[in-house]
C-alpha cells in the first residue's frame, strides 16, 4: 500500500497535482456555497425589514 | 419636436421615476424640479441618449431616438455638469474644435462676438485651466449658443455664474424659445425666465 | 472625414501646447532600453540577442503607458460624452483619436530607433528591419491599446487594469516584430513575418476603431 | 415536441429550470469521477514505460487544460449570444463561467508543471502549447479583474462581452504565433516534442483514455453544475429588489 | 502617530474596496516578466542570465505604474488639499501614504517572486537573494516614487513624466538588487549588496516622506 | 481672531486685488462679493495658506499663519470647489475618516445624526460615486459642521443644494457664528442668512 502510494518515487508530483486539483474545486464550491447564504441571510433581513415597516 | 412616452429610470437597484411623459415643441420649453438626489441629471441624460432607460421610449418627431441616432444628435446640445473645455486650449480654440468636432464650421469672429456677449472676451486667449469657474462655464456656454441647434438640454446652467451672467443666460434662453427653438432645463436657483411657454415637471420626494 | 480630420488636429494641437507629453513617452523608451544592460551586465553578445526582444518589450509598455492618456482626459473633463453625442460616426472619430495617438506616441519611438540599436551593436541589416517592424507594429499596439482604454474608462486603477487586459493581445505582435529581426540575423529573411505584421495591421485597422466605439457607449450606459 | 426557449431567458424561469439541473450535473460529475479515478489508478497500466507511475498527472492535466480552452469559447459565444439577442442572462452565464475556467486553467499550468518536473526535469519550458496556456490564464484573469471592476452590472456584462469576443479571436492567432516562434528557435536543452505526444496519445491503451474521457465528462459536468450555481446567485444579488426573487426568498424556495 | 494609522487605515479601507487595484499591480508584474522570453527566444541558458535583470526592471516598472494612484486621485478629489491644512505634520501622512502604497504593490511583488524564479530556472539561492534584495528595494523604490509623484502632481502627461523622473533615481537599487543575485550565482555572496540596499532604505525612510511633503506644498502655491 | 493686512494677491500676470484688509472677530461672519473671476476663491485659499499671497499678511491671533502652521489648521475648516470624498467609500466612512485625518475622533452616530440634519440619512451606507451632485455636497458639509472649528471658510457652499437644503445650511452657518464662530464665505446665490454681525467685501469689477 505504501509503496502504491509513494507512487514509484514520483509522489510529490502525482499527490500535487491531484492535491491540488481537489483543493480547488473543493474551494471553488465551499466559496460559492458561503456567498449563496450571505446573500440569502442579507435578504431575508431586508424582507423582514420591509414587511415590519409596512405592517 | 421631443415626445416621451411612459419613461422610467433606474440606478443601481432605486427606481429614480416611473411612468413620466411629456412632450416639448417647438417654441416651449421644460423646467424640471426636483429636490437633490430626485434625478433630474439622470432624466436629461437619458433624454441625450447618454442613459439607457429602464423603461420606456424617447421620440423625436415620432421615431425614437435611439433608433436615429446621428440625426437626432444634430439636434441637440447638451450642457452637462462637466464643461467640456481642454484645460489647455484658450477659451477661443475650446469653443471653435468643440463645434468641429459637433460638425459645424463657425467663424472666430462669431465665437469672439459671443464670448463678449457672454462677458468673457478677455478669457478668449487665456488657457481655460487658468479661469474661475464662473468664466469657464461661461466660455462652455458660448459653445451651445453657437451651435444653432433647435433643443437645448441645459443641466444647472446658473450654477457659479454671477447676476450678471445670470441675467445675461436667461434672456438668450428665451430668446431661443421665443425663436421657435426648445429648451429643456434644471436649476434650484429662483431665475426669472419670461416665458409664457414654458411646462414644469417634479419629480421624486427628498432625499 | 471631416470629423477624422477635427479631432486629428484637435489632439495634435492639445500634445503641442503640451510637448512634455510626447517627449515623456519616448524618454520612458529610451530609459528602459538603457536599463536593461544596467540590470544584465555588459556583455556584447548577451545584449545583441537580446536586444529586439528587449527594444520590443520597451515599445509595448511605453505604448501601453500612453494609453492612459487617450480616453481619460476627454472622459473626464467631459468632452468624451460630448463626442458620443456628436452627429458624426463614433467610430470615425475614434479612428481620428488612435491615429494622433500613434503620430504621438508610436512614430517618435520608431525615429529614435536607429539611436538606441547602437547601444545594442545590432548590425545595419537587423536595425533596418527592427525600424520596418516597428512601423508596422506600433499603430497595432495602438489600435488593440484603445479598446483596453475604452473597456476601462473611468474605472479606479484603470492604469494598471488597462495593461492587465492589453498586454496578452499584444504578445502576437511582439512575437513578430521580435522574431522579424531574429529572422534577418539568422539569415532566414523577414518577410514572412513583416507580412505577418502588415495582415495584422490592416485586420485591427478595420475591427478595432469599431470595438472600441462600442467600449465607450458600453462605459457611459 | 417544441420548446418555447425564450421563455427560459427569462431570469424568473430559468432560476428553478437551473435549480432542478444542479442535483443532476452533481450526481453526474461526483459518478465520473469516482469510476475515473478507479480506472485511472487501479484499471490502467500501473506505469508508462517511459515515464515511471509520473504519466498518473495525464488523467486530469488533459481534461483540465482542455476544459480551460473550452470554457473560454464558451464564454465568447454566450458574449455573443447576449450582443445579438440582448438577454441578460446569455452574458450572465457567460461571467459565471469564468472563474471556473481561470482555476482550470491554472490547474493545467500546475499539473503539467508537477509532470515537466519528472519528465523534462525542469518545472518549465518555453514551449508553444505551454505559453499560451499561460497566456490563456491572463486572459481569464483579466476577463475577472474586469468584471470586478465595473460595479454596474449592465456595464460589466456587455464590457466583458466584448472583451470575450475579442479575446476569442485573439487566442488561436496568440497559439500560432507563439507555436511558431518557438519552433523557430527551439532550445537544445528541451528534447520535448509536442508531435511526440500527440502520437503518445493516439497509441495510450485502451483503459488510459477511457480514464481520461471519464476524468473529461467529470469536469465538464462539474462546470456546468457550479456554473448553474453561480448564475443563480448572481441573479439573486441582481434582482433582489424584485418580486419573483422577494417572493422566493419569503417562501423559502431560494 | 494618530495621524499615520489613520491614513493607513484610509487607504487599506479604499484598496480592500477595489481589491482589483491590487491584483492588477501582481499581474502586471507577472506579464512583463513572462513578455521576455517571447521576445528573447526560450533558450534556458539566456534566460537565467537575464532573470535577475529582468525580475527587476519589472519590478521597477510595475511600483512605478502604481504610484499613479499614490496622490493623484486625492488631488483630484480635494482630500490632499485638505491633508496639507489637516493639523497633523504633513510628512507624517505622506509617511503613511507611502507605507500603505509598499504594502499594496511592494509586498505582493515579493511573495510571487519564488513562482516567477522558476520559469527562469534559477535555483534556491539565487531565488532567496532576490526575494531579500525585492524585500529590501521595494520599499525604497515606494520612497523614492512617492517624491516623484508629488512633484509631477497635476501636471497633464503626469503618468509618463513621473517615470523620466523616477527611474533614474531607481537606478541604483536596480544596480544593487541585480547585483546581488548576480554575485550569489557567481559565488562572490551577496552580503556588500544587500547591505548597501538596506542602507538605502533607512536613507530613504528618513529624508523621502519629508522630502516628499515639501513637493506637496510646492505642487499647491 | 482673523486679521488680513494690506493683502495682495496675482495670478499669473493678472493682479486680482491688492491692499485688501479686514478682520473677522468671533460671533462675526464676513461675505465676500464679485462677479466671476474676481479672485474670490484665491482669497479664501490664501486665508487657508493654500495660496501664497504676492504682499501683505494673515494673521490669527495677531501671528503669521504661515508660522503656525498646524496650530492654525487647527482652528480652520475649508470648504472648495472640491468636496474631498471618497467615491469608493460611503457617506459614514468618508465623513469619519476625514474628520480622523483632521485629528477629530467623532462617534458614527453623531455622524448619522449630523447626515439626516442635512437630509441625506439615505445616502450614509451607499458609496459616494452613485450619489447626486447635491448629496456629495451634504455629505462633504457635514464634515465641517463636525469638525468643531471655530473659523469656516466657505467657498460657494449653496451650489447644486436644494431650497430645503440651502435653508438649512444657511441656518447652520447663523447658528455656528451666532455662538461665537467666524465664518468667511462666497456666494452667487441671494441666501437670507439672518445675521447681524456680517461684513461684506466686494471685489474686482466684472471681467
Ligand atoms: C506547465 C506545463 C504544461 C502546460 C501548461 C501544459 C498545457 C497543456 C495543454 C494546454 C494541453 C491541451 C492541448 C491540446 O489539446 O492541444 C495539454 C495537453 C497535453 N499535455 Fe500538457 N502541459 C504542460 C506539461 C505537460 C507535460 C510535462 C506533459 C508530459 C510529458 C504533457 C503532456 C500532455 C499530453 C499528453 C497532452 C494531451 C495531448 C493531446 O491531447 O493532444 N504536458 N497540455
Ligand atoms: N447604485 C446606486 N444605488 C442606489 N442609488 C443610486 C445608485 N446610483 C445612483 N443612485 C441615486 O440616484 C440618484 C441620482 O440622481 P441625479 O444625479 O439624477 O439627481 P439630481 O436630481 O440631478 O440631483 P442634484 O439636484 O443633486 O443634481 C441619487 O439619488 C443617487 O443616490
Ligand atoms: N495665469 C493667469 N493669467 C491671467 N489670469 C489668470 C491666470 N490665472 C488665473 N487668472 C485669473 O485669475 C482669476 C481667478 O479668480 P478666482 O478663481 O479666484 O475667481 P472667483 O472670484 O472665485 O470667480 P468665480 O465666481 O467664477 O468662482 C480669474 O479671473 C482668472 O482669469
Ligand atoms: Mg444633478
Ligand atoms: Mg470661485
Amino acid at each position: 500500500m505504501a509503496e502504491y502510494f509513494d507512487m514509484g518515487k514520483y509522489a510529490f508530483f502525482v499527490w500535487g497535482s491531484y492535491g491540488m486539483v481537489a483543493v480547488c474545486l473543493l474551494v471553488e464550491v465551499l466559496m460559492l456555497r458561503r456567498r449563496r447564504r450571505t446573500i440569502l441571510h442579507q435578504l431575508s433581513r431586508m424582507i423582514r425589514i420591509k414587511e415590519r415597516e409596512s405592517a | 419636436m421631443l415626445s416621451v412616452q411612459a419613461l422610467a429610470c433606474e440606478r443601481g437597484d432605486k427606481k429614480l421615476f416611473d411612468n413620466l411623459s411629456f412632450e416639448v415643441e417647438a417654441g416651449h420649453a421644460l423646467h424640471v424640479h426636483g429636490p437633490n438626489g430626485a434625478g433630474k441629471t439622470t432624466l436629461l441624460r437619458a433624454l441625450c441618449g447618454l442613459v439607457a432607460p429602464a423603461a420606456g421610449r424617447i421620440c423625436w418627431d415620432g421615431e425614437d431616438i435611439h433608433d436615429l441616432r446621428e440625426d437626432y444628435f444634430r439636434k441637440v446640445s447638451y450642457f452637462g455638469h462637466l464643461n467640456a473645455l481642454k484645460d489647455e486650449l484658450t477659451g477661443l480654440e475650446n469653443v471653435v474644435l468643440g463645434l468641429g468636432l459637433a460638425g459645424h464650421a463657425v467663424e472666430e469672429a462669431a465665437v469672439s462676438e459671443m464670448l463678449a456677449r457672454l462677458g468673457v472676451e478677455i478669457c478668449q486667449d487665456l488657457p481655460v485651466k487658468v479661469l474661475s469657474q464662473g468664466q469657464k462655464k461661461r466660455v462652455a456656454l458660448a459653445r451651445i449658443m453657437l451651435a444653432g441647434t433647435p433643443l437645448w438640454i441645459l443641466d444647472e446652467p446658473f450654477t457659479a455664474l454671477d447676476v450678471h451672467a445670470v441675467d445675461v443666460l436667461s434672456r438668450m434662453i428665451v430668446e431661443h424659445v421665443t425663436n421657435g427653438g426648445m429648451a429643456v432645463l434644471t436649476t434650484h436657483q429662483d431665475v426669472g425666465l419670461d416665458l409664457s411657454q414654458v411646462r414644469h415637471i417634479h419629480l421624486g420626494k427628498r432625499g | 472625414m471631416g470629423a477624422l480630420r477635427s479631432i486629428l488636429v484637435r489632439d495634435l494641437t492639445i500634445a503641442m501646447r503640451r510637448k512634455a507629453d510626447v517627449l515623456t513617452v519616448l524618454f520612458f523608451f529610451i530609459i528602459v532600453v538603457s536599463l536593461f544592460p544596467l540590470g544584465i551586465g555588459p556583455e556584447a553578445d548577451t545584449l545583441r540577442t537580446i536586444a529586439p526582444g528587449v527594444m520590443w518589450v520597451a515599445a509595448l509598455l511605453a505604448s501601453m503607458l500612453s494609453l492612459g492618456r487617450l480616453f481619460y482626459n476627454d472622459y473626464m473633463d467631459g468632452t468624451l460624452e460630448q463626442m458620443l453625442i456628436a452627429p458624426q460616426p463614433l467610430g470615425l472619430l475614434v479612428m481620428g483619436k488612435i491615429i494622433a495617438h500613434w503620430l504621438l506616441s508610436g512614430v517618435p519611438l520608431v525615429l529614435i530607433t536607429p539611436l538606441l540599436g547602437l547601444q545594442y551593436d545590432l548590425s545595419a541589416d537587423a536595425l533596418l528591419v527592427l525600424v520596418a517592424a516597428l512601423l508596422l507594429g506600433t499603430p497595432i499596439l495602438s489600435f488593440l491599446g484603445a479598446i483596453g482604454a475604452a473597456l476601462t474608462l473611468g474605472l479606479r486603477g484603470g492604469g494598471a487594469l488597462v495593461s492587465l487586459l492589453v498586454l496578452p493581445l499584444y504578445i502576437p505582435v511582439l512575437v513578430f516584430g521580435a522574431g522579424a529581426v531574429d529572422a534577418t540575423v539568422s539569415g532566414l529573411g523577414a518577410e514572412a513575418h513583416l507580412a505577418l505584421l502588415g495582415a495584422g495591421l490592416l485586420l485591427s485597422l478595420v475591427l478595432a476603431p469599431w470595438a472600441t466605439a462600442a467600449a465607450l457607449r458600453i462605459a457611459f450606459e | 415536441m417544441s420548446i418555447n426557449w425564450f421563455k427560459y431567458s427569462s431570469p424568473a424561469s430559468f432560476y428553478p429550470l437551473a435549480g432542478s439541473m444542479i442535483p443532476w450535473f452533481t450526481a453526474a460529475a461526483v459518478l465520473f469521477g469516482l469510476v475515473g479515478l478507479y480506472v485511472s489508478f487501479f484499471v490502467a497500466p500501473l506505469a508508462d514505460w517511459q515515464q515511471g507511475q509520473s504519466y498518473k498527472i495525464m488523467f486530469i492535466h488533459v481534461p483540465a487544460a482542455w476544459m480551460s480552452m473550452f470554457i473560454y469559447v464558451v464564454m465568447a459565444f454566450w458574449a455573443i449570444v447576449g450582443m445579438i439577442f440582448k438577454t441578460r442572462l446569455s452574458f450572465m452565464m457567460g461571467s459565471a463561467l469564468a472563474p471556473t475556467g481561470a482555476i482550470f486553467a491554472f490547474l493545467g499550468l500546475w499539473t503539467g508543471a508537477l509532470w515537466g518536473k519528472p519528465t523534462w526535469g525542469t518545472y518549465w519550458v518555453w514551449d508553444a502549447r505551454l505559453t499560451s496556456q499561460l497566456i490563456l490564464f491572463f486572459l481569464y484573469i483579466g476577463y475577472i479583474a474586469l468584471a470586478s471592476a465595473i460595479e454596474d452590472p449592465r456595464r460589466a456584462d456587455r464590457a466583458t462581452g466584448l472583451l470575450a469576443i475579442v479575446g476569442v479571436v485573439n487566442v488561436p492567432i496568440i497559439y500560432f504565433s507563439v507555436k511558431w516562434w518557438s519552433t523557430l528557435h527551439q532550445g537544445s536543452s528541451i528534447n520535448f516534442n509536442p508531435a511526440g505526444a500527440d502520437q503518445r496519445a493516439l497509441s495510450m491503451t485502451d483503459s488510459m483514455f477511457v480514464a481520461m474521457l471519464l476524468m473529461t465528462f467529470c469536469f465538464w459536468c462539474y462546470t456546468i453544475a457550479v456554473a448553474l450555481y453561480r448564475v443563480r446567485c448572481e441573479m439573486v444579488e441582481r434582482e433582489k429588489n424584485n418580486d419573483w426573487v422577494q417572493d422566493l426568498v419569503k417562501s423559502g424556495d431560494a
